[in-house]
């Protein structure tokens, strides 16, 4: 249990790390950008000013410490002002976009990450065969393609080029959502290309550690030994190699979560995926910072879950971490 | 090769006069010692050719014990590593520090190379208490005098420089007064005094183009460059091949002859220390229970797992196997939070109820030769010479 | 004389790399009674290890079989596909390894390893397999209960006890065991070698126990083979070998390393210099460079194996067609 | 974008141990043998040419209305034009400095940061360690892109230093939590207690003796970042962050992009040209990393099985 206690720790000072940060950034501003910004607003109802000063901390006469209390209230319960674009609470706005990216990062993380580890321990264990030797150098060669530029070949190809899928946002204009199978056809054949893009910029770095980590396996006495005691080659290969390669790793995967969220902004905002990820472009481009501080927050909290959920598997699969 | 001096003639305890040796010291790699005769370990306190001896001690402890904290907030747990260790190293003197994995020898080795500092008792080195040495001057002092031989050829030496590295940085640390010219030919010198030969070439390799014994010579010749009072030996040849070990062991025997320096010898095989050491002390659990001179404490041991330890070493000369049908699993002691009460209790096939209660204190058994044993008797007739050791444990 | 239960003949492992094919086992010859208790004994790198895991099919690349059959039960094992290996590996023999803790699967409970031993084959019911893994672990003086722990809560001595229960599982014919007591203390080591001479006498397997330390082994093996620089130096009667001094120059040069607890302390040389580079071997006898009764031929004609007596020994000295310069042995002069 | 992830196990520190012999001797020998590095060393060389002196490439000013609006490659213009006319052949050329420019500065700076974390932590241990190794957790789980475009747009008009901040404070983690790996397995090899036997100083002890028996992994480390960075300030750079008015591999795709170069009607090199110069340059550092990865563990190294079983 202790163990389950440390990283719960983590998980809080995390947490609190990113409010922190949300609440220290937008004070960092030299004085005159806050202004500078303010003044560019148009049509600003008085509330809206006075939210915009609290968030950016120009009314000095009110103590930092004071406001930050108050902010940490805020953010507790889940009132994070109006947003500058669209007068209406954040979160409202957030839920908008939420489910689109939610299905789309969801799916291509469980791609990502049976393609990953089963790629990467079949690799390992046919050691020497066309696979393993071909499959590094490739993978390696595709973390270097920037997730945007991933993006912008498929829609150049499968999309301008080969008209197989349509080239921008979650459904066609004018269809009326419903659960019919035309409906669903529509905004899944818009959903591939993006979710594509996910999969092969994550997949490549995930076969790469998984092979790596089997390899390591592979050397141990144990697995030497469970050929020894003439099990199945499948066995062998999930309950001795592949156990031991992904356990111990699994906090390191919740960690690539991470780089999902970065990736689907890009893809969202190449494809005009009207996700949180795209949101997170417009604010930045509109300085809707109350939906800039929500929407990184909601970021770090889904790692920060994911990371919480890699922690209890290993606390329960892996017997190391029980008192002896 | 001429047959050795009888150890046995010689009478064992301090004071009495060492049989002189013409120990002469043989080159070549790690080659096997010729000329006549090899320098075979005694206890010479006068030296014959009258050099004016040390005064009595070159390092004691006293009550020197260490713990360790283990476990989180709450469950405080400490291991008692070391526990009340006393003992006294002299001059020119090799001194075998025995006992099985988890008996804390390592950890006495540390605190005496500093690497930990005693959760209570003191070391005192020519007089000077440790704890007192604040400045770095002293502290260098005290470095220069007592360096350490580790036990794993593979990681004592950084792979990344040259074998010569080591040996350089302490000439520049310690032999201020010498020049480069004056370094260079000191590293010539101790790397010939360990039988690393030729000298020239041997500096110039790396440590991976080097055998696993050749890299504890290494070790050695970096002792050796400090001119050194007492060399902390942390089990140097137990990762070494049997045939290479009888080199390291000699080599051992023979700096203590020229080189005028003590040797703390940690091992967990009685057999090498009983060949090359003076004095051996018998540890378990942390503490120390049993200490005298090697033929002595090897021919009548006193505390019970001596014994077991004694009957336990295989030797393949032996015509047919010892009965020794001890049950004893050789499971380790649980040293974390230990009772009070003798810590071989329950493996001893002698413990008595006073063993569950009383923690027992080193009680002279012979002159020089002491036991922590409530069960213990002492030899009735201390003159008697030691008969030839085929004392068994059942 | 019955046949025996296993026969290598010439058999050869080559470690493939880029620079050079390395030959870490030279033909060996070698034939194991059922029931005997063969000790192999050399120091670091002469090829004991990789010559076990040659006879048990377990070598993984870049070490290969180079040549050679280990016929066991009347079938080349070498020539055996990995699908007929599995149905004789572990029921007829089983392997027990050097550490203990990393031969066990860490994230599997002893109980979980031996299960899925038995299950692969055969149609044992749960109940079957709980009895039959308490059992062995009672045979080799475990406490049952220690079943359900991970191979980390157990101490060294009790995981290399677990790993030999593994073994007994099937009682088979012939276990391999590699130097299965380097790890252990003095003491817990004697009484895992009484424990293993026990169960070998009661269950009549026959062993093969590698060793780089032959005091380990002089008390309870039938035969000794002494290996050097991946050949066979010497092979025949432990009791041979110590009685009187051993024939080839090496292993006596090896037994004579061994400072005695008991009886008179005598000097001890050891063997100057190191083995030679396997991967271009000397044309003579490759402990020529080493050997201190050296003869000028032994530096070209590289010796064969000469039987003399129960035993075979790989050196010049007893070719029978070579005079050896009588020297007395210096050591056995002054035997008080 | 997903940063590479080199797993460096520390039992590959006991191979590189034995095996390591004086640092620079090796290195140059390895990568010569290593084609991976090799291919990766010629790109770099190729592309900083490009970068010190591209007016050896192109005679005309990146930023000169020339041609038509969006025209697709020609005779002249080798990549066509963008909306405003100006030659994408010669942007990409001059863009190449820059970009390489933030690349190298920020992946030093990244890797600098993360040898001092990660080895003060290792090595210091105690209640440092705890910070140190929170902090880097902390740094781990925050996703990076999220908190790197809300850095930049805090900071817009601030130019290429905030953007190069920006990185270095975003993309250290990773590494530290390597190399603090690799030091905590450093630490239990005895030469290091041998140093302080000794009576070196910490200070000695960690420049001497622990950072060139790392090499391998610093070296892989700054490769591995090199390629996050190429790609994470080009994307940046394309949604628009940044200094946008500098010629950058970056820029161009973000005006690309805006201008529907992919679209019909486009000109799709406008986009192609620039994405897959930053391929270019991430596949060099990659090749490089993934070399250094093999040579500081050489049980990765794929291989093809030469010989078949041998027949009896």
């Amino acid at each position: 249990m202790r163990y389950l206690a440390k990283r719960f720790g983590l998980f809080l000072v995390t947490l609190w790390a990113a409010l922190t940060i949300n609440f220290i950034l937008p004070r960092l501003l030299p004085g005159n950008a806050a202004e500078s910004i303010l003044a560019g607003m148009r049509n600003v109802t008085p509330a809206a000013y006075h939210a915009i000063c609290a968030e950016l901390g120009c009314n000095l006469h009110q103590s930092v410490l004071l406001s930050y209390f108050q902010y940490l209230g805020n953010c507790i319960t889940l009132n994070f002002g109006l947003s500058f674009q669209y007068r209406i609470p954040v979160t409202q706005y957030i839920m908008i976009g939420l489910p689109w990216t939610l299905a789309l990062v969801g799916v291509a993380t469980v791609i990502s990450f049976l393609m990953g580890t089963l790629l990467g321990v079949v690799a390992a264990w046919r050691r020497g065969g066309r696979l393993d030797s071909m499959l590094p150098p490739f993978l390696f060669l595709l973390t270097a393609f920037p997730v945007f530029f991933l993006a912008i070949l498929l829609l150049l190809v499968f999309g301008v080029g080969l008209h197989w899928f349509p080239l921008t946002s979650n459904y066609t204009f004018g269809v009326v959502p419903s659960l019919s199978l035309g409906y669903i056809g529509d905004v899944v054949s818009h959903a591939v290309l993006p979710a594509t893009t996910l999969v092969l910029s994550l997949a490549g770095s995930w076969v790469y550690t998984m092979r790596n980590n089997m390899v390591t396996t592979l050397a141990e006495d144990y697995v030497r030994m469970a050929r020894a005691k003439g099990l199945r080659p499948w066995r062998i290969m999930i309950d001795y190699c592949a156990r031991n390669a992904i356990l111990p790793n699994l906090a390191g995967f919740a960690i690539q979560i991470g780089f999902v969220l970065g990736g689907a902004i890009l893809v969202e905002y190449t494809f005009s995926y009207p996700g949180v990820g795209g949101d997170f472009v417009s604010a930045t481009d509109a300085h809707d910072f109350p939906v800039l501080a929500a929407l990184f927050l909601l970021f770090t909290l889904a790692v920060l879950i994911c990371v919480l959920i890699a922690d209890l598997l290993t606390a329960i699969l892996d017997p190391r971490t029980r008192e002896s | 090769m001429s047959e050795l001096p009888g150890r046995e003639q010689v009478p064992p305890g301090p004071g009495h006069a060492g049989v002189p040796r013409t120990g002469a010291i043989g080159g070549g790699n790690g080659a096997a010692p010729g000329g006549d005769g090899v320098a075979m370990p005694a206890l010479a306190v006068h030296r014959a050719d009258g050099s004016e001896p040390e005064d009595g001690v070159l390092l004691e402890t006293e009550g020197l014990t260490r713990h360790f904290q283990l476990g989180g907030l709450f469950s405080q747990r400490t291991l008692h590593a070391v526990d009340d260790l006393t003992i006294t190293i002299r001059p020119r003197e090799i001194v075998a520090l025995v006992g099985e994995s988890g008996s804390g020898k390592s950890t006495v080795a540390r605190l005496l190379a500093r690497l930990y500092k005693p959760s209570r008792g003191s070391i005192v080195f020519r007089g000077r208490p440790l704890q007192s040495l604040r400045s770095r001057r002293d502290v260098l002092w005290y470095r220069s005098q007592v360096p350490m031989v580790f036990q794993d050829p593979y990681s004592s030496i950084n792979p990344v420089f040259r074998v010569s590295h080591g040996v350089a940085r302490n000439l520049r640390l310690h032999r201020r007064e010498l020049n480069a010219r004056g370094r260079r030919d000191e590293m010539l010198r101790v790397f010939d005094a360990v039988g690393l030969t030729p000298a020239t070439e041997m500096l110039h390799k790396f440590p991976y183009e080097m055998s696993g014994g050749q890299r504890q010579r290494v070790g050695f010749a970096q002792a050796l460059a400090l001119r050194p009072r007492l060399i902390l030996a942390d089990e140097p040849v137990s990762m070494l091949d049997v045939s290479i070990r009888a080199g390291l062991l000699n080599l051992m025997a023979e700096l203590r002859e020229r080189e005028q320096v003590s040797i703390l010898y940690i091992t967990h095989d009685l057999a090498s220390a009983r060949y090359v050491a003076d004095r051996v002390l018998v540890m378990y659990g942390g503490h120390l229970v049993e200490s005298g001179p090697t033929e002595v404490v090897l021919a009548r041991p006193k505390h019970p797992y001596t014994q077991l330890l004694l009957s336990a070493v295989p030797d393949p000369r032996e015509i047919v196997a010892l009965a020794a049908e001890s049950q004893d699993a050789g499971e380790p002691p649980k040293v974390i939070n230990p009772s009070e009460g003798c810590r071989f209790r329950r493996r001893c096939p002698m413990a008595v109820e006073e063993c569950h209660r009383v923690t027992p204190r080193l009680r002279p058994m012979g002159p020089a030769h002491e036991a922590a044993c409530h069960v213990a008797t002492p030899d009735t007739d201390p003159a008697a010479p030691p008969e030839p050791a085929t004392s068994s444990h059942d | 004389m019955p046949s025996p239960l296993l026969e290598v003949r010439g058999l050869s492992v080559d470690y493939i790399t880029e620079t050079a094919n390395v030959r870490a086992v030279d033909s060996v010859d070698l034939d194991l009674m059922p029931g005997e208790f063969l000790g192999i004994v050399g120091e670091s790198g002469c090829g004991k290890s990789t010559l076990v895991f040659a006879i048990a099919q377990l070598l993984f690349p870049p070490a290969e079989i180079a040549a050679g059959s280990v016929t066991f039960q009347g079938k080349d094992m070498v020539q055996l596909s990995d699908a007929e290996l599995r149905h004789v590996r572990w029921r007829d023999y089983s392997v027990v390894m050097q550490s203990a803790m990393n031969a066990l699967n860490p994230m599997k409970s002893i109980a979980a390893q031996f299960k899925d031993t038995l299950q692969a084959h055969s149609t044992m019911t749960k109940a079957e397999i709980r009895e039959r893994s308490a059992e062995v672990l009672r045979v080799v003086g475990i406490d049952p209960a220690h079943l359900d722990s991970y191979p980390h809560q157990l101490s060294g001595g009790m995981r290399q006890r677990a790993m030999i229960a593994m073994a007994l599982l099937f009682t088979p014919q012939l276990v391999l065991m590699d130097e299965p007591t380097s790890a252990l203390d003095v003491v817990a080591q004697r009484s895992l070698m009484n424990q293993v001479k026990e169960l070998q006498q009661k269950l009549g397997f026959a062993l093969i126990f590698v060793t780089h330390d032959m005091s380990v082994v002089s008390h309870y093996s039938d035969r000794l083979m002494v290996m050097y620089a991946g050949q066979v130096a010497e092979l025949g009667p432990t009791r041979a070998m110590f009685e009187h001094p051993p024939l080839h120059p090496y292993s006596k040069g090896l037994l004579d390393a061994f400072p005695s607890i008991r009886g008179p302390r005598r000097a001890l040389t050891g063997i100057p210099g190191t083995p030679p580079d396997l991967a271009r071997p000397p044309a003579g006898c490759r402990f020529e460079p080493r050997c201190p009764e050296a003869m000028p031929q032994c530096a070209e004609r590289a010796p064969d194996l000469y039987t003399v007596g129960p035993s075979q020994v790989r050196c010049l000295l007893h070719a029978g067609d070579v005079s050896p310069a009588p020297r007395p042995d210096p050591l056995a002069v002054q035997q008080p | 974008m997903a940063a590479p992830a080199p797993t460096l196990a520390p039992s590959a520190v006991a191979a590189e141990l034995r095996r390591g012999s004086d640092a620079l001797g090796r290195f140059t020998g390895a990568i010569a043998r290593n084609r991976k590095a090799a291919f990766g060393l010629v790109l770099l060389l190729l592309l900083s040419v490009v970068a010190a002196a591209p007016q050896l490439f192109t005679g005309r000013d990146p930023q000169a209305l020339l041609g038509g609006s969006q025209q697709l490659p020609s005779g002249t213009y080798w990549l066509g034009t963008t909306n405003t006319g100006q030659d994408v052949y010669s942007q990409l050329i001059w863009g190449t400095r820059l970009t390489l420019i933030i690349t190298v500065v920020a992946g030093g700076l990244a890797s600098f940061v993360s040898v001092v974390i990660g080895v003060a932590a290792a090595y210091l241990g105690g209640w440092t360690d705890r910070l140190l190794s929170l902090l880097t957790d902390v740094f781990l789980i925050i996703p990076t892109l999220p908190l790197l475009i809300i850095m930049a747009a805090y900071l817009t008009g601030a130019g290429t230093d905030a953007i190069i901040l920006a990185l270095v404070v975003t993309g250290w983690a990773f590494s530290a939590r390597q190399l603090r790996a690799q030091g905590l397995s450093l630490r239990t090899r005895d030469f290091l207690e041998a140093a302080r036997v000794r009576g070196e100083r910490p200070f000695y002890i960690i420049m001497v003796e622990i950072l060139p028996t790392m090499t391998s992994l610093i070296v892989a480390n700054f490769m591995g970042l090199s390629t996050y960075m190429v790609a994470t300030a080009a994307g940046l750079q394309y949604l628009g962050l940044g200094n946008t008015s500098e010629v950058t591999w970056g820029t161009m795709l973000h005006y690309a992009e805006e201008n529907g170069a992919i679209f019909p009607g486009g000109n799709p090199f406008w986009v192609l040209a620039p994405g897959f110069a930053v391929v270019l340059m991430g596949a060099a550092f990659a090749f490089l990393n993934y070399a250094f990865d093999e040579i500081g563990n050489p049980a990765l190294r794929s291989f093809r099985r030469r010989r078949a079983k041998p027949a009896a």
